[in-house]
């Protein structure tokens, strides 16, 4: 039997990805951050950290992933 | 080692959000020519603060996890920032990332109007202020002198606010100084910030011998050709500042007044004689 | 005790007359609320030379015996001045009194032109200079920012100038920076000592980072609601100006420029597409 | 025999006075500052120490006797 | 004859909604030792523009009627304000009340925040201009230099802008020039006129020169010794300064430069033979 | 008509040794883009004197001729200049060859001390007024804000002194307001010129509300754009200076005050029962 | 028969007032400022000199009846 | 016969000439310059127009001869 995968564009970061991942923690996973010190947005929107397994992806998703970084 | 001890001023420390603190300057981290230059110039300022940002991930977040465990080990405290953005949505979301990723409710606001001041946007900044104070966040927000938006922000629950001095990055000094007199003595009881604009040690005691709280600055050190050791210039700068307002400064006069004494000059009478 | 550690800026003293000096600041001995404030102040400034006056022996020169021992304690190189003075030939005789009271070859030369600015009569204190230099003097001359007088008093064979910020006893700090900058750039190699005017710790700074050697000062000190702090204030100010200016002051900017990286701002792609 | 006194009119230190003192060490003494820190002028002249013995006094001088003080 | 011609500027006259203006000068109404010297003085000013203002009736009725009398046969366009309003809803009613009693739709905006600076409240001025644009009004809000608050009232349906120089009734000029020369450059085709805080007419001709389009003022005439030849003075310095900003002013710069040829200088020789 | 009258400070006209000028404004001849121009801009700026220099001559004689010819045809008073001598003797001989060739006893003398600044050698400056004065000339020195130097001058039979603003060619206006306020205040009997430094209308409106006699410049006018409309505005302002001095300028505050009566406000009682 | 006045509080301008005037109208003529240059406004409200006439006063209207005055 | 002609070098406005000029009226006239609106100085010192004829020339004597021009 084989498992259909859908494949979603979504635009992380400002850039378009094509992923398989169907939630935030998905993607975020996908990209080798789940460890990492990492905030995620949806469509502008803060996603906790735990929230982030519940949240699904969908096709045009704008997904922020940030980092600290130094500042003024 | 040659850093300023942060104690000398303990009695008049910086209170913030019933927060005590060891200095009254605060530093940003970033364009630092190198980790360990920013390092050192945080040490070398004092600062009990350093600003911070977020930034979208790079290297599967090994850029965030070094920078974090830099700051970390610094013993301070971070304020996160929202520099860039320029909506209320923007700023709102980055706050609550940053609250997560940094773990704390502290957070420098900034709604920027546009590109050729970097001026807040004043309407945005009151609302986003709002929100976040609603949200169970302590607002810094960077703002201007205006009395009516220091008010607004004030009533929204902010306990601190952070006027600029002038343009961020251009290192003016204070633009205008009546101006913020006028804030400082509109709000004698609210901890005030000079950010952005500082561009050297001067501009800094000038802010505090006119009873502002606190000073933060970036480029300034930064960018100089010495960051460390322009940090601790900026902090005797802000330490000497201070110190002058709490110890009463002359006032200012028009006509010249000797400081020897002018009883017992000799040739006294010779002069009179000759006139 | 927390006064400034003098050897913090060692390698960068300053040097008048080949006498190295703990520090770039000087200071007055006039006016302080009592003998006892007056020697905490000069030791908390960090001070390497304080000035001194001569006048009229009172109580059969028990007040200036008490006044010597007093400065003699605090361990400095004395300067004399000769303040009040308003010819040449008084400066000139002053002058040779206070060699021999005060056992120094240094004199702070001052020849008064009125009493409204107290500025220096130029062509006396041009005049009284070449006097006293031909007869063994080292000649601090308290003069203005006049290239042409500065000249005149280098070619008399001056080492030292001491241009005034604003005249006497009126704190108002650098009335003229422009042509203080001027002068300071066309003199590179000249200790100049800003003297007279400053008023807080700010404006020394400020005289500091544009270059200037040191600073002397008296009332805005001895007038302080607490002048041995304000004292250290001073010395803390006049070192971080002088690292400022030795570390690479960056320069002023037009128009604003973030500290915070802009690259990776989150929200950047929405917000183009908002646009 | 009878030793007469010469007494002179001079100014000191801007007020006048009358004096028997026949030099400028005679007056110091006399004002009893022969051992105190003090510096002589006569008639706007500086007089050194050494010479006070050796300079008289004439009607009418301007004799300046001054000591360290505060200044700025 | 070397007269300068006060009609040489008719051709780069003020237009505000629309309407051409005489002059590039308005002027308040108020604070006159009397009504002929009011008249006199607005007759030398030669502005197009007078503000006027609403208070409670008195004397049935009479002294408003004596006043728009006079106001009526100066022959220039009136401009009611909001002064003293607060409130949003205070400044909207004000400016519906002038616009029956004045039978105009033109209307300076005031919406104050305090009465220490008696400066705008940004928020209340937003609005109530977002309001009044709404029902008709042609807007002329009194506001500050930020850019932010600008960009408001200009969404809002302002054609023009009134930032202060410095708080009404204070004389201090240009307060924040450097904030203002940015607000210039940041709406180079909004019509913007400088309104309060002008003291002198030095400060009315660097606004004009600064590339503002108007100057609005009230206080510096009419408490002058002589209101009416104040008045001259101002409207002489601003068409003065306008015809500077059109004419092209040279830059400054920091070194001298010698306005006498320095060719065909005589003794040059000499003077190289000397050295 | 409430055009300013250009004539009605006729009755204020300035007074220079005995001589009365039609203006306030004297105008330099040099850097014009043509003749014409030049001819133009004196015209335009209504003053009554040029100032002129010499130079070797050229062209056998042709040059200077014609030089005379144009400014013979503007009807006014010529004040030749030492510009660019820099000893007594090159000033004196070259005021001398002036009053033969231009027929005229006045001399605008400089005596100059470097090039950098371009400023007075105030020295030689002293010393060349007393060989001038005592040669039968009417001097009129180009000096500094130094009140010792301006004694000097007055002392050897100046009875004009013209300050610099700044130093020459730099268009930066007045570089230290409170020093020549201060001579201003000093000499109150003297005729004092603002000389050099002027680049804006606004600076020379400034210096005549400070209660200067009147301002002479050139590069501001001649390297603008339009020089001609430029002199216009120069004299406008100089005239609104004057003016405003005259009538009494309103004193700076530091809090604001409603110009617009505060009595009658509408809604005052709401406001109370809100508060 | 005897008609019956009502007399009501109001407060004009900022001062209490009783007045039997039963419309703004009413008020205006009764300070004799019925043909005076004079705006109105009820309980903050601008009332156009055409509506006076239809708008009716009750008990504690803060009345405003304002004229043109110099202004800056 | 004939007469000899002294030729002498001078410094003329800062260039070296050779002249066979004998006053600084003839050097004047040489140059075109008799009726010219021109003021002269020898070796620093003015020389009226009236005493030019009276003024001999040595070598090396530094002459200006200067004509109007603007200023500032």
């Amino acid at each position: 039997m084989v498992t259909q995968v859908e494949v979603r564009t979504l635009i992380v970061n400002g850039e378009a990805v094509m992923t398989a991942a169907e939630t935030l923690a998905d993607l975020v996973a996908e990209r080798g951050l789940a460890e990492a010190k990492v905030a995620t947005a949806r469509n502008g929107t803060f996603v906790p950290e735990k929230a982030r397994a519940t949240t699904p992806l969908f096709f045009d998703d704008h997904i922020e992933i940030v980092s600290p970084r130094h500042g003024g | 080692m040659n850093a300023p001890e942060p104690t000398a001023n303990a009695k008049s420390a910086l209170t913030l959000y019933d927060v005590a603190l060891p200095s009254r300057m605060l530093i940003g981290t970033a364009q630092y020519p190198s980790p360990h230059v920013l390092a050192s110039a945080v040490e070398a300022s004092g600062a009990g603060i350093v600003t911070v940002s977020l930034r979208r991930e790079q290297a599967r977040g090994r850029m965030g996890e070094r920078f974090l465990e830099l700051v970390g080990a610094l013993g301070v405290r971070v304020l996160p920032n929202t520099a860039g953005c320029r909506t209320v949505k923007e700023a709102v979301t980055t706050a609550q990332m940053a609250r997560e990723v940094f773990n704390t409710d502290w957070i420098k606001l900034e709604v920027i109007a546009n590109d050729d001041t970097l001026q807040p946007d004043v309407f945005g900044l009151a609302e986003a202020a709002a929100v976040l104070n609603a949200d169970g966040f302590k607002v810094l927000p960077y703002t201007t002198e205006d009395l009516s938006v220091a008010e607004r922000l004030l009533n929204a629950g902010c306990q601190v606010l952070m006027p600029w001095g002038a343009p961020i990055g251009t290192g003016r000094g204070l633009a205008n100084p009546y101006a913020l007199q006028s804030m400082r003595a509109y709000f004698p009881d609210t901890p005030l910030i000079i950010d952005a604009g500082i561009g050297a040690p001067s501009h800094a005691a000038q802010a505090m011998e006119m009873g502002f709280d606190g000073v933060l600055l970036n480029t300034a050190v930064a960018k100089a050709g010495d960051p460390v050791r322009m940090a601790q210039a900026f902090a005797q700068a802000i330490d000497a500042g201070r110190a002058a307002f709490e110890s009463g400064l002359m006032g200012m006069r028009d006509m010249a007044q000797p400081s020897t004494p002018v009883a017992g000059t000799p040739f006294f009478d010779l002069k009179r004689g000759d006139a």
